[in-house]
């Protein structure tokens, strides 16, 4: 076990964000797990286009209201308070889905509890006995939609790895994670198992590997 | 002649049985039927099956009818949201059953109902604990499991405008369920925030048609859940 | 065979469309057929409210329009054009069969090649080899709505009986028919087969039964 | 920037490769693409698999591209409709193939199709030539039969309003398959009367929703093809 697990150390949750908004192209349709992925919004570097979809109801998702123009009525799939852009529109829950199962939406970017080196995706339960099952729209969405983003620290709070050889946690899909964006790394879940694609400022490639529950690959660009 | 209004909250709920089930409207508070929930308190009818996305927060709406022990078993897909504390307690004593169901698979299992759709397939859940004991099968290469079109005996849910047809309109994202929901029951009983005359609501823009829908009571001035979670209300109080 | 098969003989054709008209209670929501099944929202008795449905997308469907306010737009299922009355609704094609498959509609009046005793309805096709089949919204509409009346001439242009021991068309539905209105009498779909439940003016139990390809029972108030 | 509008008709179908299925809107002439079905003549792709609820009338529109040749197999509920020539000619000389779909069904798979739905079972057409060697199952009693969800590479349909993003409204019944073809296809390609800017069409009342959307055109002044039949024209003249 790691004596430190600095999460200062590497991206912070902004620079995560920022990282991934780096890889959503212009005019993509986009839905936004809660926490992190949610501030991917906010980064879509200049001069691209995405359109925001929260499963509840709404397509050109907005930032959060000021408090004058929030209605409760208008929230997105946290519950949060959003505004709609211009060009928006609304629907009913069937029809919201039917944009995700019908493999409509091109991104989702997600958090994680687990993920495999095969990509299996574990973030709805720990599968503990007193553990109240919450799904929510997790696994249609990584049913789904074909690209699946991961933004998550890159250990648990206890200093455990989440990306791991298998998941303990129940899954959420088997083998639908892409890319897999960390404080520490950007990881693509590749056959022959995880492989780094980019190192956070100031980290290395063991530094990660030791966080790792699985055999890191390297991009042939950090491979010399 | 065709005249859906009725004008008691108490009348519009009062021939919800014992054992009956029912979807309830609402993603979170938006959209939530509050004022018809706590008519079914009012009401009493017990051992029900709720069919809603949550379990309701604080001790007001669904949250409220779960505490009073109406509530039997709850049909969802996410079970605790924050500020959600009665439904908990319940399941880990074992007095609440829960069914959970992914919320795209919930949707469309009540749009199933409402369509006449008895099962359908969905790549949803398969190789997860919620695909356990269904059946599964091959399309295109891929694997499906095999899901239920949901039906209830009533349905509680909240819309923007309403005409006496039974004709709707939602406003934003508190439309979430509605619809759905009214195709899906025998009965469908509607809280609006404005009853209009009937050539009122242009034909191209009804979101819910008339034949979906059983009963409408206006209440212009809903009560706001989050608002009274705030102030530490509790229903009945 | 029959040598004569006076159609004025009985029911006109308004007259089976009024009889018809007099079945629908007040508020139902009922879908008409083409051909004399469109004629019955011209004789709803005074005092009723009833919905029509057209499967093309309209909820709420009212008379023929003049020729100012005709909108090719705006037609039925025959593609007749027509008006739409106020509180009406527009919907797409999913929408109004889920009306139907999903047991909303109360009422649909259709014509019929053939019924049968038990109810079976043929209405579609003759299964002859050349024939082009074409079968639009008629098996949604028997498989989905409970009360299934039929208006027809009692017999075929060349006087065969339409009403039948089996049908010799390919069906539309099995058991679906609930009420027979033809020129010469009014005639229940019953367990015992059919039952004539009245007839037409000057028109006698036995004219009807000789036209008819089952045996007839009678309902014990002209029984006598 | 997201700006899915064209100018051409040429340029809007030039993708549509032979052995392509199309989906085609409209019931009747209400609400068919008939600009855009033109534009498919002139762009001659060949070996398609049309879905359309009908066949076309007179020798314009889809009754055209099927004269034309361009058509090896229609996927349709009503295949004769009142001044539809050339479809039945065709068939009966065995040089177009038909699968007949009641219209509800036909509906119903092609919304599973876009809802990624691969299978569902109704009990319409069962106990009808229409059910033969399709699985038999029973729901609640009651027999049903299985359907495929349908989708096509292509989707022609013709709508009232659309903006840069796709948005739609629709005029009145020619709503009809419109919305659900836009769902199905891999490429939706419009035809509208008007083309608003992005803020124009309410939230509210957007029937589809951009997403389902590729290309759209503006034909501000569509020919109306009845007008046409009845003048006896033909296309391409």
């Amino acid at each position: 076990m790691l004596t430190s697990n600095n999460l200062q150390l590497g991206w912070r949750r902004e620079e995560m964000a920022k990282r991934t908004a780096l890889d959503i192209p212009d005019g993509s349709y986009v839905n936004l797990g809660i926490g992190i992925p949610e501030m991917v919004a906010q980064y879509v570097p200049e001069g691209r286009e995405v359109i925001y979809h929260t499963e509840n109801g709404l397509l050109g998702m907005g930032p959060a209201p000021t408090s004058e123009n929030s209605d409760p009525d208008l929230i997105n799939a946290g519950k949060k308070a959003v505004t709609a852009i211009p060009g928006a529109c609304f629907f009913h829950h069937a029809d919201s889905f039917a944009m995700i199962r019908g493999h409509h939406i091109d991104i989702c970017v997600l958090g994680a509890m687990q993920v495999s080196k095969q990509g299996d995706l574990a973030n709805w339960s720990t599968g503990e006995p007193d553990d109240i099952p919450a799904v929510g729209g997790a696994m249609d969405l990584v049913a789904g939609i074909k690209t699946i983003y991961v933004i998550t620290q890159h250990c648990t709070k206890t200093g455990d790895p989440k990306l791991l050889e298998f998941c303990s946690y129940p899954l959420t899909g088997k083998a639908v994670v892409s890319r897999i964006y960390t404080n520490l790394a950007v990881i693509d879940v590749t056959s022959g198992g995880f492989k780094i694609v980019e190192l956070a400022p100031g980290i290395s490639f063991d530094y990660v590997q030791e966080r790792t529950g699985s055999k890191l690959l390297i991009d042939h660009q950090y491979n010399d | 002649m065709i005249d859906k209004r009725i004008d008691s909250l108490t009348a519009a709920v009062a021939d919800v049985f014992d054992g009956a089930t029912i979807m309830i409207g609402g993603f979170g508070e938006a959209g939530s039927p509050i004022e018809l929930i706590h008519a079914l308190i009012d009401v009493r009818a017990k051992d029900l099956t709720v069919i809603n996305n949550n379990t309701g927060s604080g001790h007001v709406g669904l949250a409220a009818l779960i505490e009073n022990g109406q509530v039997s078993k709850m049909i969802c897909s996410y079970p605790r949201t924050l500020g959600s504390k009665v439904f908990p307690k319940l399941y880990r004593n074992g007095k609440i059953e829960l069914e959970l169901v992914p919320q795209g698979t919930l949707a469309e299992r009540i749009r199933a109902g409402g369509a006449g759709i008895p099962a359908f397939f969905t790549a949803t859940s398969v190789d997860t604990p919620l695909a356990a004991g269904k059946e599964h099968r091959h399309f295109n290469g891929r694997n499906h499991v095999m899901e239920y079109g949901l039906k209830a005996d009533f349905a509680l849910i909240k819309c923007k405008c309403a005409d006496r047809y039974g004709n709707l309109t939602y406003n934003k994202t508190a439309r979430n369920f509605a619809p759905i929901m009214a195709m899906a029951a025998t009965k469908t009983i509607v809280q609006t925030g404005t009853l209009v005359e009937v050539d009122t609501i242009d034909p191209e823009i009804v979101v819910t048609p008339g034949i979906f829908v059983d009963r409408v009571i206006a209440i212009s001035d809903p009560v706001q859940e989050s608002k009274l979670i705030a102030e530490g209300m509790s229903y009945p109080c």
